[in-house]
């Protein structure tokens, strides 16, 4: 019932957050219209730790609860935060030619992204690797737990080592260093993708449960309704 | 044969409660029910023996029952508690002895009984020679286990029965590589286990010979 | 030329664009992959089930 | 009865597997890298961490494995003991079988190579930090994946990104040493992980070894 | 049931040669004289069951058998030449199972079969969903073996006999883990077999129920 | 047939493993030294060179012991090809499973740290010429000590030995490329232990197995 108004709000937000950051936001005066790429790659960033975070909450309860809609949407959200973690790396890179004159260094920040990226392949490979789905999802979560350790170190890294990365622009609470023109249009995006995500996910546990249940009898009933009697 | 095993672990509590109750157990594996609604009660002394077609979840069942896995539905109880409550307490007076025997290759005998005996903290000690002997083993406790024949390396694995004294015996198809003689043995030490009011649940396919108490049958898969 | 402008990026055209539409079809991707295995498992659980009537 | 399990556990595992094995990349060391002492030195910490991790690995691999197909981990599971005091005993005993000769040999032949003192007593913190957090977190990784049909990928691909802040730090206070700066913050992070470590790597071994199980 | 190998590689060259014969066998194993002096000759047709208590070396001479221990003393001869000369010629016509199954647990049904059916080098090609189906698998091709039951993984392992095609079977407990019904399989096969003029040696400890041929016993260790 | 026994023993091994494995490796490699590329290029080959030692003997035993433990060895001994040949498939098929990628990651990392090209092509001479000895040589000391108590041990002993004349002679070859000297030495050194090893290997490894099944 929620997808269609998550999906338009989202749209409408994303198209809110294009404009203000392609053509509302003033150019920065040391990066110039590079500067543009955050408003992708920052709200990707922060996605990729939010969504493992998520992920891995819901796998916990799942692990400790047996609830069986954690364990489905834990497993719903892994592609998508591979796939933001995989802009995040691919967009910083894009960003880093201009800025940095090299797309890659193994600096703390961008390593521990990458680890990230590993840790959801591997967090699908093992997914995949079981056949019995409720197994699967406990031994996962067991892995996701256990990879959050990454989270903080990926949040941090910036200020433990000295690093390349940009420091905490944003997210410093009291002022942040960033023209509030810049700012606006960058939180758009963030919500933006925020809702993309629920949306996406909610759409993608659905057919998980429906996967799950495949022996209850209100998913025959569900289809019988619809479909079989065609 | 003199019984080796005469008292059990917290046997005094066994009075007055009840003893092992499974209601509604069922068991999905590859999206297939292998069994559903599975309720029995299990006093002192009793012997039930699972019965089915290759395939038909008879070490499924036994699984569960050890606590190895969990069942899609239902519950078993020990002395009036869920045995995941219970887990470690369960553990401690329950043997299961599956498919593989749970052995070292490259220990000898000795090596591998007294693995059993510390993990499984039995406190009092039978002599680990006397154990070999009375599973026909004398002599073979220097040797490793991959010197061994099929049915030797068997008997080791089932002298765990003996070695950590619990009072719920949980076997699958122990019968396994044994020849007759060893069969009987393994015959005889079931009963004496059910007449000191042990509790066992095992498998096979093979045709039993118990006399002195009578089994119980439950039967899995279509008939 | 505001056009032109726009689409030049101070020079950095090409990794500013490369960004976004990455972004773009990364997030196509992930509306259109569950969409297709919703209809495909569907379609399989009703197979299933037709199997399971006869 | 501490000590029984642990012993049961050792008894097991070959006590001079390791020792060899790591003698032999010793050994092998100079043949590598060549005999010119600044070069030897400066590689060798890199070296020895690189075998830690293989080593710790594949070893842990090939004890879980055997475990797992002779039943003994069963075995282990239904023992009646807490099963995460177990792991902790099996981790321990691992650990005493393969990073503590690992670290014994390097000082052996850190001591061999005249390495600068100050910075080898870096590089024993550091090994007597994060190998046991190698061990404990491949632990894990091994319970995940073992008997599973691309297990050995799986495992690669999962303990991968996990050995990965441990060899950083590592290396980050090393090379920090041999620049005269301090390693404090790296070395209270290698301790902070191994505290971590210590509490939820059994605990994480130990459910999924019972997951694995059913 | 038809009989799927009507046929057998080199089968017209048995004519006029001896079949298999064996003569003054002994086996020692640690440093113990398990047998002494065992002769016997097989033709096609025949039946031989190996009886014994465990450890008493029915493997240790079905291995010999095989090819794969050497006797302390002794000859194995098939047709008329000893094993050990003509050893890839009497391996091609030869199927030996033992304790083991021999077959890849992380591998399917399907994939352990084509594996055998490589290593065999039969050349005809007996589509392998029918030897599936013969021995009650149908369905579980796709399934790797650490997901089948002991029983269902003993079939994997005995379908060797129907993929490989050869005249001299030997094996070792063949019925261990199969059901009643799985067992009567691989009697009907054993029988088929040996009618078809197969020669098969084989151990177990449960009764047999063949009919349609007569077995032979010989028995080891003390009696 | 030959195309079939080849497929399938590399049915049972796992194509992405070894990958994984290196690839995991050179991402170490990094951490491990720095990201000085004059030194990274100076400890690349000898790296390389002790990975591939390592998990040549590690996967070689890995792949017997599940053969050995699954009886699967038994049915390979029986087959009734000749086992000489059966054991050239296995390890065509090893290496083609460890040596192959190595081989292929050494050149593209090489490639990545623009490593000097032509050492860079001596490189891919000696290990081109040297890691199928390694897996020949490994399978005749795996078949030796397949199941046996202290297997692991004594397979280090008697492995080490036996590898270190390649790893000196390839190592000897780049060094000497990289000061400008000539290389046929070495390589007709390797070549001629490897042709060695193709015809004597085989028939070692068949013959031990048939010892260890009695
Ligand atoms: C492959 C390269 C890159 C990767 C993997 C990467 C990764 C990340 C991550 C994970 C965050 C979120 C950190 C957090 O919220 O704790 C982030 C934030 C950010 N990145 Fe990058 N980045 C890369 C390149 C760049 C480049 C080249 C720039 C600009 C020169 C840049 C600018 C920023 C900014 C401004 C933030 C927001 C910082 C904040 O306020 O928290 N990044 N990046
Ligand atoms: N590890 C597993 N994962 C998934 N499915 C399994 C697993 N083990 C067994 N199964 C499936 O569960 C079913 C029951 O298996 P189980 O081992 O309980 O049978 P069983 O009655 O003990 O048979 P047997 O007489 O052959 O021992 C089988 O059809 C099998 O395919
Ligand atoms: N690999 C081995 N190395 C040395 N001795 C062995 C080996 N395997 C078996 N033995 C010894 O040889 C004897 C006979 O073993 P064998 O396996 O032939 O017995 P079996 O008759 O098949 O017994 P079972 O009925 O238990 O299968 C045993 O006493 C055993 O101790
Ligand atoms: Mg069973
Ligand atoms: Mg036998």
């Amino acid at each position: 019932m929620l997808t269609p108004w998550l999906s338009w709000i989202c749209a409408l937000l994303l198209i809110a957050g294009l404009y203000g950051g392609l053509i509302y936001a003033p150019p920065d005066y040391q990066q110039g219209e590079s500067f543009r790429i955050i408003y992708v790659h920052v709200p990707s960033a922060w996605m990729s730790m939010f969504v493992y975070v998520l992920m891995a909450t819901a796998g916990g309860v799942g692990l400790i609860w047996h609830i069986k809609i954690a364990e489905v949407f834990a497993k719903s959200c892994a592609p998508l935060g591979a796939s933001f973690t995989f802009l995040a790396l691919a967009t910083g890179s894009l960003w880093g030619k201009p800025m940095w004159g090299t797309w890659w260094v193994w600096d703390a920040r961008l390593t521990s992204e990458l680890i990230l990226l590993f840790l959801y392949l591997g967090y699908m490979a093992l997914q995949s690797a079981f056949d019995d789905r409720r197994v699967a999802a406990r031994a996962s979560a067991v892995l996701a737990l256990v990879g959050l350790i990454n989270i903080p170190i990926i949040h941090y890294s910036v200020e433990w080592w000295s690093t390349l990365h940009q420091g905490a622009t944003v997210t410093k609470l009291d002022a942040p260093s960033i023209h509030i023109d810049m700012l606006i249009p960058l939180l758009i995006m963030a919500l933006a993708f925020k809702l993309y995500f629920f949306t996406i996910v909610l759409i993608r546990s659905r057919t998980e449960i429906l996967e799950y249940e495949c022996n209850s009898k209100w998913v025959s009933d569900l289809l019988n309704e619809t479909e079989v009697s065609k | 044969m003199k019984p080796l095993n005469t008292t059990y672990n917290n046997a005094g509590k066994a009075t007055g409660e009840s003893g092992f109750e499974v209601s509604g157990l069922e068991c999905i594996r590859q999206d297939i029910i292998l069994f559903q609604d599975i309720s029995f009660k299990l006093q002192s002394g009793d012997l039930l023996q699972v019965d089915g077609v290759n395939g038909s979840g008879k070490s499924s069942l036994i699984r569960i029952l050890a606590g190895l896995m969990q069942p899609s539905a239902g519950e078993i109880s020990w002395r009036g508690r869920n045995i995941s409550e219970c887990r470690y307490q369960y553990q401690k007076e329950m043997s299961y002895i599956g498919h593989l025997n749970g052995v070292k290759n490259t220990l000898t005998a000795d090596e591998n009984l007294e693995i059993m005996k510390a993990l499984s903290g039995s406190p009092q000690s039978i002599p680990l020679s006397e154990v070999l002997a009375k599973l026909e083993l004398g002599g073979m406790d220097g040797i490793t286990l991959n010197r061994l024949s099929a049915g030797q390396k068997r008997r080791v694995g089932l002298a765990r029965l003996l070695v950590t004294n619990s009072k719920i015996w949980l076997l699958d198809e122990p019968f396994t590589s044994l020849d007759s003689s060893g069969k009987s043995v393994i015959e005889q030490l079931i009963v004496e286990h059910s007449l000191q009011g042990g509790i066992t649940v095992f498998s096979t396919h093979q045709p039993v010979e118990i006399e002195g108490c009578s089994i119980r049958h439950i039967h899995l898969g279509k008939k | 030329m505001v056009v032109q402008e726009f689409f030049h990026m101070g020079g950095y055209a090409f990794y500013v664009w490369t960004s976004y539409a990455l972004t773009a079809v990364v997030l196509i991707f992930n509306v259109v992959q569950p969409l297709i295995r919703k209809r495909k498992s569907k379609r399989d659980l009703i197979m299933r089930l037709r199997r399971n009537l006869r | 009865m501490w000590r029984d399990i642990i012993l049961a556990f050792r008894h097991r595992a070959e006590l001079f597997n390791p020792l060899i094995f790591f003698t032999m990349v010793i050994v092998l060391f100079p043949f590598a890298f060549g005999s010119d002492i600044g070069l030897l030195n400066r590689v060798m910490p890199g070296t020895i961490w690189i075998t830690a991790l293989l080593a710790t690995n594949l070893s842990l691999e090939g004890i879980f494995r055997s475990d797992f197909d002779d039943g003994s981990i069963e075995q282990i599971i239904l023992s009646g003991y807490p099963l995460t005091l177990l792991v902790i005993a099996k981790i321990t005993a691992h650990w005493c079988l393969t990073g503590l000769p690992l670290i014994i040999i390097a000082m052996f032949t850190a001591f061999l190579l005249s390495f600068p003192e100050h910075v080898l007593q870096t590089l024993f913190f550091t090994l007597l930090l994060g190998t046991p957090v190698l061990s404990l977190i491949g632990a894990v990784a091994v319970a995940l994946t073992i008997g599973l049909r691309s297990g050995g990928m799986l495992l690669s691909l999962i303990i991968l990104p996990l050995y990965m802040p441990i060899l950083i730090f590592a290396m980050l206070a090393v090379e920090n040493k041999m620049a005269g700066m301090s390693v404090d913050a790296e070395l209270y992070f290698l301790s902070g992980m191994l505290v971590l470590a210590m509490t939820l790597a059994p605990l994480a071994t130990a459910s999924s070894l019972r997951i694995r199980m059913s």
